[in-house]
């Protein structure tokens, strides 16, 4: 592979050439600084008639730039024809099935887009009186009932951005109530298969990580949990059906055991998407639940965020939540909904309410499915997710070979074993098959892992064709040339393999910066 | 069957004699019985789409949103910037709403461009050498930026500007609970930071946070806070703004370690404060402990220049306890719109939305300090909002101006007013028309009579 | 080439898999027929709680459909994933430039398509009374002042849908003026470069077309049109610039030649682009002028429509305009603007009151313009074709040899006898160089016709990398095998060169029929 | 510079020198000095986008538009059906907004096989074998009709019932002073056309023109009109409705030669009137008379499946004067849209919409002819849409409906009540609620009263 970025792009770029993409031809498309000729301008602002005053006579000379920011200086059409072209070059839920594991990557219906440019809710001031938020207000207070309903749950707390500061949030809480009570404790337990952000955030919230392995069901081994509980535990977090897709049998005992320490359990909720309307969180026993709206309420992604995470706990928490908390007033003349903190709580988690047009998004979703629609989906989800794993054991390794709930995870190990033909090569063949990679090398506890979550909108048409393409992609890697062929994969797409390592050793985190951090 | 769900009840019907089960309640029959819901969920029934966007509509509608029938005034962390067709055209397009995070690039080169971009026009704007692809908001970027210093210089306690967003100090407290940073306020003084003093307490700090504009939009004396690091060795983390950053010295020339703002005021609507989008710059030499993801340009096998997220290592995802931080899910498509918005405003349209905000500020300002009884509650320069100080209290001013069509402000805590609830936080951006801020000041003259 | 469809489609197909997106594979995309699953559904209706009474008690049995139209069943899912994939399928201005002549293909601003959404302007019923659609009325006033101005008429009708809507009901009103004096008229006057609309409006229009033909400046040769000139010539219609892209020097004689028998000027106002703020129809003598706003100004051309054409016309011919027309009325205590129609109008040419969000989006681009905005939008249309023009000069043969106004036709004559590289040739390899093709083979006076319109929204960097493209298939053309490459472009597109001959013999209409109808 | 052109000063300035020209001014040397213009036209100076859009805003709530305030009982060709969000999502996709028409296959597959599957669909509805790709409207394809219909058989006369919309027949007369075809109308007996006697005029007809259901919403015996036709040579064309088409009958099953219609309900706004879409359909048998533009299925050179535009031969820019239409630009963003909402609707949407608007029409019909003073206009069938006789004026109900928050219908002309003006077309859709339609003949009662 050759170290020399070959395609100089013409300085200066052409804004209307679409050689970039995928409909007209495979070069790189140039960037914004590219496409920049000084004198060019998209903005056009307000006639306001404010008087002329100078920038000088405005800000003190010590605080003005001495130049100007430099950013870009384009057309309005080239800035269209530049994004629309990167459009082009992104894959989507919307073109085809993203069966990324741990994600949920379901279709999200339009008309969530649609009442999130209503500006009745897009322009609304975060900071303005209550008297003018009555309906975000109601908004946020339904859907916190509605999340409580669907975790079994007393309350819960919007504020947190995403599943990760849910998780910082739910840790905080733990400690909040530990504190409370005169404890100072030290230690999480998570298992061995649990999501990055979990330790993570067990570090963040002060606590040290406890591993408990996995035993061979590929659940919590019971055993080795209890070996380690103790009343230095503040708490474990668990997902449940866990990262392996699989259902802790054991969750009851698992509870008590807990609880029995004193502990908290955290219910990280990234794969409600298994359960939801079949069993809750509450029921089995957990303290503290944050959930993914962004995954199971079909919130959408927005090629890696926004989110929304919030976290839903059981009455004794409730005091410790974050505050301000929407709220139903008393019945009177006045508002019906205010703002309401308790001295307790552990405080703010976000600088206003929320990602809050993510809530109203995730509210509109409860709404049209209602509790049947959304047993429904849970239902749909795992029999996708079942259909696509007993397809598919033939061909590919199951390394825990029982009914799994919402994914599967599968193992390239034998075909590699065999073939050298990688989790990755496989992945990246599947591209040009029409269809979005599994989730890869997670969890870390299978041998060359190939995570699938089709999710329930997805049609048995689509399954059968992504296991067909799964299936040629192995019968291909036995024939001569075959693994060649899927290490050099992907051919079809616009960009063939990616050098990641080189990315890492020339760092190169902007137009401007080129740095070589060593390998 | 209903939903969005494509299964047709012959198809369910195929698929479980597939799996050998005889109905789709068998597929749980993992989960203890005890344990499954009978009477399924207590929510309303479904509604069909029609009804629900009714049913959410009637909540907007219970709403006063900011626009003709209430001019916004209102600040403190959220600004009323022009959001023009083209930005929320090119924003909405549903490929940066509707894919993940880019885990294959050779799909992805669409997101992963457009944030290389972000990333290279909030270097620019900061004068950094490298930013991240986004965090929640400004009040997460600055936990994080505390992290990330607290780590560097191994060293636990915080200087906090008072001029900091309050609310983002109060997130930063919350956290702190967790690191178990320690937290010193350091007073203002007619709207600047009062450093000297803040040493009385003792234990040399290893991070300087302060914000530029600050929360009552004074420009703040960055020399001194670089002074103050270098004397004791703390970093310096500034809270920019990235409109005014159009028209001030970039927070580099000032010395600045880190660099974090909340860009909510490029392209993002109000939206009752989010999603907004937390940016977070920083030298290269830190770029080991910088937060979030990283998307770094490289090349394919063919030799073309392509684009990857980068440096993984850091992440969570990999480091898992050893991450500085958890962040996962980010605020990518506010970095895409971002990137469209500073594409959309470039050099010019930027200094030019900073400079017409001042003019509005400066303008509305005078006229209104011109009123019986309104003061200003600091001298210092501004640029996009100010304070003052009303002869009522600031709450029942604003509710007077809302049945005047005016979102007046944001009414300051009684810390930033000698404990009086009489301050008041006003922002001016560019779209604000001179008759617009004459009526305003006509309405306020009224409510505060 | 084969004779037989050989990709046939798995059916049912899969509605999940993008194997047909430029993304990710190159196969063809199904149909929504294909994709159809009974019992799969997308709709969702509102709640209203009338009564359900049977279809068989509300129609009569002989009324009744036998059995269901069949439509397609498809899941909402399916339905985004298969259009947004057929949207990566189609070229666009918001892609990269399309220098299609006579199109005029320019880039359309967004705020365009944000005022066409406001509920205020797409959700009046056309039948509404005035009271309730004063806003429309008076935008609609105010346009045809605008365009009134621009063109230098006395009044103009909104009501045709596009341009060859407009010559027809152009072309009743020069009927209408002659029958009002007594006349009667038989022939038309077209050049033979006019646009294929032109004589077809003629005949629809009751008149028989008289071609006179373009001299070799490429302007209508003076000399010939009066030798066909006499009173029974209703009029000329003339489009200036003409189809080369040449303006008619000679027009105020012409003008004066068609006026002296008593004939009409009808100006086919495709071609304003080139002049719009600099001269107008009126003060060179027109008398009837249809504008195509869906060039002009900068209503998108929605892959073949919606477009508008209205129809200006001088002081004599105002009261024959169709009616009702929207009217500002006296002042006074009730509405301000109104309907009227005159008794000698030749009534409607649109059911309602024409392609009205189309009207919107016009009117909002000439308030951002402006006169001196839109004086410069024809200058620098002027001035990317001339230098297009002068840049490709030395590599195709310039038929005309003259400053052009807004597009240039070249020729590929001498590029086809020295390689065999025909004009389709070029087209079609351009796609793969991230352009769109010009118009070729029109207008049919010039042979091997590449007719370019850059328009005023592409860059200068852009002209040059779409000359530069030109250049580079032409200096292909002379290597070895380069005929040949040329003759099989495209390589790079999502379908490879389409067989059109084979459509039109093995005419396949629709889904469900196929039929052999010849050559 | 400002506007949407890219040309900076120096770039305009290269270019000049490029073309050996000292200004602007020059390349329009050829045009005569006398004819350009001095002072320049004569328009208000161009505003900002944002003035703009406040501008035309100012416009759009001078109107009344049907939705919660204005609840919407009016049609007579255009309906206030549902439009689901995801319609108006993929339908504003900017490859299907903003290109041309598909003239290059190659890179126009997308706009081809949608319109290659709206003709399919209309096919389907209509139970005719082939349809165009669109034409302007429902009188847009009426007129087109007309003319293929008197091209096949030779005959300029045109019987035109009376149940044809009265806009629709205004404007084929308008046309028709160019074709010089002979209108002869028809007129309707208590709500269906009154075939017998028409015929006492003496030309033979070569086309006969029917609706289905007519304007007044009734359901008129088609095959009566084929035996006109049967007996008289004609062909039959009929004006169908599309909606209706859920329920109905096709046209083919009585024998249609030509299907045209108003595809507004389709997924378009009201939109006060337009951009609409023109149905049409035939045999395969008339398909080089077909107007506007077809796509067919074909190969490419690959072998793989394309579409394309074919049979260009008839087109006009192909044919010339000899073409039998002129129509080029059509509908076809509309005829996109139609087959994504018909793709929504599906087969047993499209039922579901004319029964539930059946339901509703049924309901509000017997209502509103208990009211005292309110009598049926006609008595034959009717699905979505029926006419009424009021004690007063139309126009006068109708504002004072208005006031009330309804668009009570469409005023009928004299000539549908024996000359008064007291005729009322009302239309129910699957949008109307019961409490609606109870709440509309509450203001009804009051309004006659
Ligand atoms: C199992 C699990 N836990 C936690 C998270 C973190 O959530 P977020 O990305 O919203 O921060 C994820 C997200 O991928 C996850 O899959
Ligand atoms: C010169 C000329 N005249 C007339 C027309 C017809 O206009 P429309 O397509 O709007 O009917 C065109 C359209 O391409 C044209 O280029």
């Amino acid at each position: 592979m050759t170290d020399v970025v070959t395609d100089v792009m013409p300085e200066p770029a052409a804004g209307g050439r679409a050689l970039s993409a995928p409909l007209m031809g495979r070069d790189a498309e140039p960037t914004l600084f590219e496409l920049s000729q000084p004198g060019r301008r998209s903005w056009q602002l307000r006639t306001t008639g404010v008087p002329e005053v100078s920038l000088e006579d405005l800000v003190p000379a010590e605080h003005r730039r001495p130049a100007p920011p430099g950013l870009a200086e384009v057309s309005e059409r080239d800035l269209v024809g530049h994004f629309t072209r990167l459009s082009h070059r992104q894959f989507s839920v919307d073109l085809g099935a993203y069966p990324l594991g741990s994600c949920t990557m379901k279709y999200n219906p339009k008309i969530c887009d649609a009442v999130a440019v209503l500006p009745g809710l897009a322009d609304v001031h975060p900071g303005a009186p209550a008297s003018c938020t009555q309906g975000w207000l109601q908004l946020l207070v339904e859907l916190e009932q509605q999340l409580c309903e669907i975790t079994g749950m007393a309350a819960a707390t919007l504020q947190p951005a995403a599943g990760a500061a849910g998780e910082l949030t739910g840790l905080l809480l733990m400690r909040a109530w530990h504190d409370a009570h005169g404890q100072t404790r030290h230690k999480v337990v998570i298992p061995d298969s649990a999501h990055g952000t979990n330790p993570a955030s067990v570090t963040l919230g002060g606590y040290e990580v406890v591993t408990v392995p996995s035993d061979a069901r590929g659940c919590v081994d019971l055993d080795a949990l209890r070996a380690v509980l103790d009343e230095d535990v503040a708490g474990i977090m668990l997902t449940n059906p866990n990262t392996l897709g699989l259902f802790e049998e054991d969750i009851v005992a698992i509870a008590a055991a807990v609880h029995e320490v004193g502990g908290l359990l955290y219910y990280d909720g990234a794969n409600l998407n298994a359960i939801v309307g079949v069993v809750r969180p509450g029921d089995m026993g957990f303290d503290i639940v944050h959930l993914n709206l962004h995954k199971t309420f079909a919130t959408p992604h927005g090629g890696g965020g926004p989110g929304a995470g919030p976290v839903a706990v059981s009455q004794r928490l409730v005091p410790y939540l974050p505050g301000p908390r929407p709220t139903r007033l008393a019945d009177g003349a006045g508002d019906r909904y205010g703002w309401s903190t308790t001295p307790e709580s552990i405080g703010r988690v976000h600088s206003w309410h929320g990602n809050a047009l993510v809530l109203a998004r995730a509210l509109t979703y409860l709404l049209v499915h209602g509790g049947d629609g959304l047993k429904q989906v849970a239902q749909l989800a795992v029999l996708n997710a079942n259909w696509l794993r007993t397809r598919l054991s033939g061909t590919y390794d199951v390394p825990y070979d029982r009914p799994c709930m919402h994914e599967c995870v599968l193992s390239a190990s034998s075909l590699k074993k065999s073939t050298g033909v990688r989790a990755l090569d496989v992945a990246k063949r599947l591209l040009e098959e029409g269809f979005h990679s599994p989730t890869v090398y997670f969890p870390l506890i299978v041998d060359e892992a190939l995570m699938l979550e089709p999710t329930e909108t997805e049609s048995l048409q689509t399954l059968e064709a992504l296991a067909t393409a799964l299936e040629k992609i192995a019968a291909e890697a036995v024939e001569p040339g075959g693994a060649q062929y899927a290490a050099e994969a992907p051919h079809a797409t616009p960009v063939r393999r990616v050098d990641e390592a080189r990315a890492a050793r020339t760092l190169v985190p902007t137009f401007d910066a080129r740095r070589d951090v060593g390998s | 069957m209903s939903g969005y769900a494509p299964h047709t009840e012959a198809e369910v019907a195929a698929m479980l004699e597939f799996l050998g089960l005889s109905s789709l309640d068998d597929l749980f029959a993992v989960v203890p019985a005890a344990l499954r819901m009978a009477g399924g969920l207590d929510l309303p029934e479904g509604m069909p789409e029609p009804d629900a966007f009714a049913y959410i509509d009637d909540l907007s509608r219970a709403n006063r949103p900011a626009g003709r029938d209430l001019v916004c005034f209102a600040g403190g962390g959220a600004y009323d910037h022009e959001v023009p067709p083209v930005t929320r055209a090119l924003a909405s397009r549903s490929e940066f709403v509707t894919s993940y995070t880019p885990y294959q690039p050779e799909v992805a080169q669409g997101v992963l461009q457009a944030v290389f971009e972000f990333q290279t026009l909030v270097a620019r704007l900061t004068g950094m050498e490298v930013a991240n692809a986004s965090l929640y908001d400004g009040a997460a970027a600055t936990v994080e930026a505390v992290n990330l210093a607290v780590a560097a210089t191994g060293r636990q306690t915080v200087w906090v500007s008072r001029g900091l967003n309050p609310t983002w100090r109060q997130v930063l407290a919350t956290f702190s609970a967790g690191t178990g940073h320690r937290l010193v306020d350091v007073a203002l003084t007619n709207g600047t930071t009062q450093w000297e003093g803040a040493d009385a307490d003792g234990e040399a700090p290893g991070v300087v946070l302060v914000a530029y504009p600050n929360y009552l939009g004074c420009l703040e004396d960055l020399a001194a806070a670089r002074a103050v690091c270098d004397r004791t060795g703390a970093m310096l983390v500034v809270a920019f703004d990235p409109i005014a950053a159009g028209v001030l010295r970039p927070p580099s020339d000032w010395g600045a370690d880190v660099v974090v703002g909340e860009g909510q005021a490029l392209g993002m609507p109000l939206g009752f404060g989010g999603p907004y989008l937390g940016l977070f710059a920083c030298g290269l030499s830190q770029v080991r402990r910088l937060p979030g993801r990283l998307v770094g340009e490289t090349v394919d096998a063919e030799g073309r220049r392509a684009y990857v997220t980068t440096l993984r290592a850091r992440e969570q995802d990999i480091r898992r306890h050893k991450a500085t931080s958890n962040v996962c899910t980010n605020q990518t498509l506010m970095a895409v719109t971002a990137a469209i918005q500073l594409g959309w405003l470039g050099t010019t349209g930027i200094a030019e939305v900073a400079l017409r905000s001042a003019r509005g500020t400066r303008y509305c300002r005078e006229k209104l300090l011109g009123i019986p009884g309104i003061e200003a509650l600091a001298d210092a320069a501004v640029l996009r909002e100010f304070a003052v100080r009303l002869p009522l209290p600031a709450p029942v001013v604003i509710e007077r101006l809302v049945d005047e069509g005016f979102l007046a402000g944001i009414a300051l805590d009684g810390s930033y007013s000698s404990g009086a609830d009489d301050g008041l936080l006003v922002a001016v951006t560019e779209r604000r028309t001179r008759t617009e801020i004459d009526a305003f000041v006509d309405a306020m003259a009224k409510a505060v009579r």
